[in-house]
């Protein structure tokens, strides 16, 4: 692990070599872990309000929810670390979701019917994350292309590519009919464990794992922390950048398993609105836009916040602009107390 | 080793991005459409660009110190919904300034911000401005239509010396914004805040005077937007403004400008806004839909 | 089992325009008049959203959902937990895809409705001799009831291959802005069009300031006229049937579907059957039919409170 | 002596509560110039900096014109008069020359306009420019300009201000000796004009031969002082470093051999470097000399394949490279220590440890997963860390960016010497580095070769070149005019050879 990551946290302390002691609440604010202290703190300020949110089928439920996202934003962890940005993630779910969904539904699907369905099925999901991610990287890398500009026209593209595949396999806007099979990965569980879950924390651990343990992991920091630097040291960094995208894509496209399969449906617009709350949620868990800072424990500690929010609110029945407000309001103030926690290392 | 010339030919290419873009574009949809390419189509073109172009050389000045601002389509969204609801019935020459004015003042709470919480991305600020603001605005219309009155429709249906309002206001603000940031000593400073605002301090600049005044601008541009457009349009739905944000730094950026800032200008981003239009324009033209009917 | 005290969610997908606007005041009016309460959330056009809705309404223990989902197939899987919960699920103007899973839709007869609107424009063509080139405002294909209307409209227009000409489709997304670009395009590169339809009526102020600038506005009789028929029933689209610019407009009896939507809950708690499409025949109005038609149009009660 | 103007009392600074600076008090007066020296790390920086309003002191006083003298920012000091050339150049690449000279105050049109009045900045960025020796017109981006000519106008820059104090922290580093010369006497000149000026450097030699008066700093205290004639070398060197050191050059008792480690072929790129060809050996030192933009540094990033060339060989060992690009030069053992410590050098944000082990991840991991073998890499990190002996032990703690220039620079060597390179190429790798720690840096490669290592020196000091090199491959506009053996080392000589082809142009 680079100590970068989690120097904003312990460089003060360390320096000071523990002769300074500092105050609970700075010690709490410094905490790299913060976001997930806020997160219990808001959960005990809303229980009293609606005592529903700490039954054990809201929990289960929030859980579930928050699995898919989680999946696209430690995809998008890996890319913010080297500095660059996926804003087409979630056009690689729409479209991962319909071409997906058109190769498994039983009504008229290229392998309808055929036992062979569900895993050509998925591994269609994943060669359209990876191939899409693969460009995606492509041209950043070996174009020199600006990876906002990149994917930006790739969501676009893809987006209206999503819906205009979709009229072409299905009368309505949306492609259902799907085996029971790949429904039940979105749906069942196995072992009293959401079968979601299991695919989140597979994807998590080894995520962290190669983050934290790996040579790819520590050349990606060295990426996002001085880009010629490492060029200048040897690190392949148009490999390295390039794979960032293909993992970012393959992410994307298993968080679309997950979508697609809760809801039993192939569908052009799927995750559309949740492109911020996915980037949000990587930035308020600590992972720094401008490259060479991240964790994906602190990705799950944002994802975390955001889904208790957004649950808190659903069950207080809140209107849309209620919820819109309360999502910046949360923002900017995980935005300040990331300020003040600057404003505390500085001041040494 | 070879392939230094053709190195050089991609550089150019490159380099020259957008421009080449745009010739491909006009010539692929000049060739599918015989009325692609009138004067009639193109001032079409521009008029409907004029909105995002605006909002786009708002963002420019904070992309060049490299920052960035998502709340535009927001504080477009805000200007206008207040315009409708509240100054619905003062003449344009008082209800627009005004509009403005709170464009500059999101801008300003932007820029605060911004300032206050440096080593914190603007990206994070902006974006919880964006839902605030969307919140607010949709509070205050209470999520319904909202329209503008007559005075202000017909104002998006004239024209002075035949070239319609919109593209004056456009051809205004650009002006502006050209001039500001080649020739005024705050233009140069903003693109030196963007190269390196560690060196931009230590030579005297006032740091975060120069990013608070580049979000006030861009606040301001964003309101100029709104009002550019909702006097096309008519009317605001609660999608109005709704992921602006994208098309407004994609025309930026395909511009040339970057977004680790210093580089790049407001030319540059008329031709991005421009060029975004055309393709928008060209797909209906040449009645290329994409929800055509199989 | 007492009718009192139950409490309904309302889940929309937005309230983009007056007709979900509309929708939602109708509805709260009568569940307080029927002494319902209402719980409240829109999923802004988020499939996977409103599932989570839909969830945490179930934990909220409601006594009835009320949904308008963005997509026909997506929403199964949310009937299918409300029906393990026990829950009554009623569908408002958008029916969902076919299932095994149990619920009710309310849904206007969309294709019939606009293939009247469409035929009555055909006629008035016929009537004035001449040949047409049309142009249509087509919505977000997500939407079955955009399908429906766009079928309907196709139904009629291809039976008279020699009187009109579709120049441009344009898509809105039911976006406002792309639809004024989109009709602005078109109607630069036809410029000839003389008739125009739009899935909704909420598109019209876009549409007005598009033909202005075209310099097409003209109210029926005048030269330069251009056929217009309008979907839904708005307010402003009264007003533009009294001025004479609308020649007919299909509408949705919002009134009714509420009613019907809200005797299914009550016929569900009493464990009848019910079918599980419900249609609202609907009904076209035009400059001919105004008075008599018009106390059912909701945009008219709309436009009298506006008065 | 002259009136006294500026007066230093008892100032304190800390960083993360690491006093660096301790109770140093000095006066500086009307048209002296005042030499700063110590060892990397010192604090001279850190007074400049508290000077130019950078940093505030903790504790203790300034007074300035026998006024009380407290800046809060850069601005402060630029109204009351200081001009400061920073130790790291402070220039905007994407602004043209005569803009980074008036970025803090432009002179405006008409005088209310807020617009910048062209005529007037370009006119006196020509007589700016003029003093200093700079060829260009004033509206060139200054990303054209190489590293010395980037110098020239950050002094320009300060000539601009009209300051009566000026603050130069090691101006010449990039400058080549006859620029220097130019500095000194434009130095000469604004001492004699009642200006005073404070001079910070490392080559004792300039320090001796320009300033008035001299004071010494050693980890934050000020060790002692005086008018220059009190100061000889050998004192200043034993007041910087608290011993004293007899030789500037460590001896050498390797013999280079004469296996080839380092072919290169008819290199060319145009615009760039021609025909460039030469064989360095297994145990030698080559040195390179050139005039600044002689294009020296453009041939060392050729050849560890950072930038493309159109025609040429290049062999390690012996086999020719198929591919050049830092992987593959590294592969073959080439190393490279380029001259942008900070830019292209280093990750300033992150820690000793991780800059070190970056170009040897690899090698301590396991192939097939890419798994770290934690331990054994920090293990040998800290010795090589240890070998380069930078000032610190807390390697995996300690973010570069909070090390002076010359522990950065150790950090740098140290990263390269973890993959014990079999050639090193070396381009100004004593820049900015004190005596002691040059001495050090002159140990390792002496040890290199002692090893078997081959070092390609690119230098702009005649000195080093000269006490360091068996042979010096002179450079002139991207050629090689001449190539030096030990025994004729003169440096005379070897500059007529760098000045060639400029001679060859004029006749
Ligand atoms: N911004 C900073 N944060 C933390 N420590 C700092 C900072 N600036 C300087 N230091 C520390 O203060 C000490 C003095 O540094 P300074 O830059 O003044 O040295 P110097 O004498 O200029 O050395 P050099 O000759 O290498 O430039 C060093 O130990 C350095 O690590
Ligand atoms: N970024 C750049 N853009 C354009 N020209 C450049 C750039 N950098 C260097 N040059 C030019 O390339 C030539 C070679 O410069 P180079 O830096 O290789 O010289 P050098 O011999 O290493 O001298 P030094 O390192 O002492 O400045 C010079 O003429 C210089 O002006
Ligand atoms: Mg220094
Ligand atoms: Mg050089």
């Amino acid at each position: 692990m680079l100590r970068t990551a989690g120097a904003s946290g312990n460089a003060a302390t360390r320096t000071a070599g523990g002769v300074r002691t500092r105050g609970w609440l700075e010690r709490l604010i410094l905490s790299e872990y913060l976001v997930f202290y806020l997160t219990t703190a808001y959960f005990l300020a809303v229980w009293p309000i609606v005592p529903e949110i700490a039954t054990a089928s809201s929990l289960s439920n929030m859980l579930t929810d928050m699995l898919p996202l989680l999946v696209v934003a430690i995809g998008q962890t890996f890319v913010l670390i080297v500095a660059g940005i996926d804003l087409s993630v979630t056009s690689i779910i729409a479209f991962a979701s319909v071409v997906g969904a058109s190769v498994m539904t039983a009504d008229g699907g290229y392998l309808g019917g055929s036992p062979l369905a569900v895993p050509a099925g998925i591994l269609t999901f994943l060669l359209i994350g990876g191939l899409i991610g693969w460009f995606n990287g492509f041209c950043c890398t070996r174009l020199g292309m600006p990876p906002i500009i990149v994917t930006l026209t790739g969501l676009m593209f893809l987006s209206g590519t999503a819906i205009w595949y979709t009229t072409g396999h299905s009368e309505t806007s949306s492609i259902a009919g799907l085996p029971k099979a790949f429904v039940l990965i979105g749906q069942g569980s196995a072992y009293g464990v959401p079968n979601a879950l299991w695919v989140a924390l597979a994807v998590g651990i080894s995520a962290h794992l190669l983050l934290g343990h790996t040579v790819f992991g520590r050349w990606l920091y060295a990426i996002g922390i001085n880009r010629k630097a490492a060029e200048i040291s040897g690190v392949p960094v148009g490999t390295a950048i390039l794979w960032t995208f293909v993992i970012s894509g393959v992410c994307a496209a298993i968080a679309s398993i997950l979508f697609t399969g809760r809801l039993e449906t192939g569908t052009p617009v799927l995750g559309q609105r949740i492109l911020l709350d996915i980037i949000a949620a990587v930035v308020i868990g600590g992972t720094s836009l401008a490259g060479g800072k991240g964790k994906i424990v602190w990705t799950v500690g944002g994802v975390l916040f955001l889904v208790v929010i957004d649950t808190s609110l659903k069950l207080l029945g809140m209107s849309l602009f209620v919820v819109f407000a309360v999502k910046g309001g949360v923002i900017l103030f995980a935005a300040i107390i990331d300020a003040m926690r600057q404003r505390i290392i500085m001041r040494g | 080793m070879s392939g230094t010339a053709g190195r050089r030919l991609a550089l150019v290419v490159l380099q020259n991005a957008p421009l080449i873009a745009f010739v491909v574009v006009l010539v692929i949809f000049a060739s599918l459409s015989d009325r692609f390419l009138t004067l009639g189509n193109f001032t079409n073109i521009v008029t409907q660009s004029s909105h995002i172009a605006i909002m786009a050389i708002g963002i420019t000045f904070v992309l060049l110190t490299a920052g960035i601002d998502l709340s535009v389509g927001a504080v477009m969204y805000v200007g206008v919904a207040i315009l409708a609801l509240y100054l619905g019935d003062l003449p344009v020459v008082v209800s627009f300034p005004l509009v403005a004015l709170i464009g500059l003042a999101l801008g300003a709470v932007n820029g605060f911000f911004v300032v206050q919480m440096r080593g914190l991305h603007p990206f994070i600020i902006t974006l919880a401005m964006l839902f605030i603001l969307r919140g607010a605005a949709l509070w205050m219309t209470d999520t319904r239509m909202v329209f503008v009155a007559e005075p202000i429709m017909s104002l998006g249906r004239t024209s002075y010396l035949g070239v319609p309002w919109a593209i004056w206001m456009f051809a205004a603000v650009f002006a502006l914004a050209w001039i500001v940031l080649r020739e005024t000593p705050f233009g140069r400073q903003v693109y030196a805040v963007g190269q390196d605002p560690v060196a931009a301090g230590k030579a005297g600049i006032n740091v975060p005077l120069v990013l608070f005044a580049v979000y006030c601008i861009c606040g301001l541009c964003a309101a100029l937007g709104g009002l550019v457009s909702i006097a096309q349009v008519a009317a605001a739905s609660s999608t109005f403004g709704f992921q602006k944000e994208f098309p407004v730094i994609a025309a930026a950026v395909l511009g040339g400008t970057s977004l680790f800032g210093g580089r790049g200008g407001v030319i540059g981003t008329v031709f991005g806004a421009i060029l975004i239009q055309t393709v928008e324009n060209g797909l209906v033209m040449t009645n290329a839909n994409l929800h055509h009917r199989w | 089992k007492a009718q009192e005290g139950k409490t309904v969610a309302l889940l929309f997908d937005s309230l983009v325009s007056p007709f979900w606007v509309s929708g939602i005041e109708i509805m709260r009016a009568e569940a307080a008049e029927r002494g319902w309460e209402t719980l409240e959330a829109i999923s802004d056009f988020d499939d996977n959203r409103q599932f989570e809705q839909v969830r945490a309404m179930i934990e909220r223990e409601v006594d009835g959902i009320l949904i308008i989902q963005t997509d026909a197939n997506a929403v199964i899987p949310a009937i299918r937990a409300a029906n393990e919960a026990g829950i009554p699920m009623v569908h408002f103007n958008r029916p969902p895809a076919e299932s095994d899973a149990y619920s009710v839709a309310i849904q206007a007869d969309n294709r019939k409705i606009m293939q009247d609107t469409v035929q009555f424009l055909v006629d008035e063509a016929k009537a004035m001799g001449g040949t047409y080139k049309a142009c249509i405002l087509i919505g977000d294909l997500g939407d079955v009831n955009a399908i429906q209307r766009r079928d309907g409209f196709f139904d009629i227009v291809d039976q008279h291959p020699d009187l009109i000409e579709v120049v441009a489709r344009v898509s809105t997304e039911w976006n406002a802005d792309k639809a004024f670009a989109g009709l602005t395009n078109a109607l630069q590169a036809n410029p000839d069009i003389n008739f125009l339809v739009t899935s909704s009526d909420f598109l019209h102020p876009q549409i007005e300031q598009a033909l202005k600038i075209a310099g097409k506005w003209h109210p029926r009789g005048e030269e330069g006229h251009v056929l217009f028929g309008g979907f839904d029933g708005d307010e402003g689209a009264y007003q533009r049937l009294i001025d004479g610019y609308l020649d007919a407009c299909g509408v949705q009896n919002l009134f009714l579907e509420v009613d019907m939507a809200f005797g299914a809950f009550e016929d569900l708690w009493a464990g009848k059957q019910v079918d599980k499409l419900l249609l609202d025949p609907g009904f076209v109005i035009t400059a001919a039919n105004l008075e008599e038609v018009r106390d059912q149009m909701w945009g008219y009660i709309v436009w009298q409170q506006q008065q | 002596m002259a009136a006294e103007i500026l007066r230093l009392d008892g100032l304190s600074k800390s960083f993360f509560g690491v006093e660096v600076l301790h109770a140093v008090s000095f006066a500086l007066h009307r048209g002296e110039i005042l030499g700063l020296v110590g060892e990397n790390g010192s604090g001279k920086s850190t007074t400049m900096n508290i000077l130019g309003g950078i940093h505030q002191a903790d504790a203790g006083s300034i007074t300035l014109d026998g006024r009380p003298y407290r800046p809060t920012g850069p601005r402060d000091a630029q109204e009351a008069g200081l001009a400061f050339i920073h130790q790291e150049l402070n220039l905007f690449e994407n602004l043209s020359i005569e803009e980074n000279i008036f970025i803090s105050g432009f002179p405006r049109r008409l005088g209310r306009l807020p617009l910048i009045d062209r005529g007037r900045i370009g006119q006196r960025t020509r007589e700016l420019l003029d003093m200093v020796d700079v060829r260009y017109p004033p509206a060139t981006p200054v990303g054209k300009l190489s590293q010395g000519e980037r110098q020239l106008v950050e002094i320009a820059k300060a000539l601009s201000q009209d300051a009566r104090i000026i603050l130069l922290d090691e101006p010449t580093t990039s400058l080549t000796r006859r620029e220097t010369e130019k500095l000194f006497t434009i130095m000469e000149r604004l001492r004699a004009q009642g200006i005073a000026l404070i001079y910070i450097s490392h080559i004792l030699g300039d320090v001796l031969r320009v300033c008035d008066t001299i004071q010494v700093l050693r980890d934050g205290h000020l060790v002692g002082g005086g008018p220059r004639d009190e100061m000889p070398i050998d004192t200043l060197i034993s007041l910087m470093v608290g011993r004293k050191i007899e030789n500037l050059f460590p001896p050498r008792d390797t013999e280079p051999t004469t296996v080839p480690a380092l072919e290169v072929e008819g290199i060319t790129q145009s615009g760039v470097v021609r025909d460039v060809s030469f064989t360095l050996h297994e145990g030698e030192v080559l040195g390179v000399a050139g005039l600044m933009g002689a294009g020296r540094s453009e041939l060392a990033r050729i050849l560890f394949g950072l930038d493309p060339f159109e025609a040429g060989r290049i062999a390690v060992g012996d086999t020719t490279l198929t591919e050049v690009s830092p992987e593959a030069c590294m592969r073959h053992g080439m190393a490279f220590l380029t001259e942008d410590r900070r830019g292209e050098g280093l990750m300033m944000e992150a820690t000793i440890a991780d800059n070190t082990a970056l170009p040897s991840l690899r090698a301590y991991a396991r192939s097939l997963t890419g798994w770290i073998a934690r331990s054994r890499l920090e293990d040998d990190v800290a010795e090589v860390s240890r070998r380069v002996q930078i000032n610190t032990t807390d390697y995996r703690g300690m973010l570069v960016k909070n090390l002076s220039g010359g522990n950065q620079q150790k950090v740098v060597i140290g990263k390269w010497l973890l993959r014990q390179p079999k050639v090193f190429i070396l381009d100004e790798p004593t820049r900015g580095i004190d005596v002691g720690a040059k001495f050090e840096v002159y140990k390792i490669v002496n040890q290199l070769v002692a090893e078997g290592t081959a070092v390609l020196f690119i230098s702009s000091e005649m000195e080093e070149l000269i006490g360091m090199c068996d042979r010096i491959l002179v450079m002139s506009h991207g050629e090689i005019t001449g190539i030096h053996e030990r025994h004729e080392f003169d440096s005379e000589r070897i500059l007529e050879t760098a000045m060639l082809k400029n001679l060859a142009d004029v006749a």
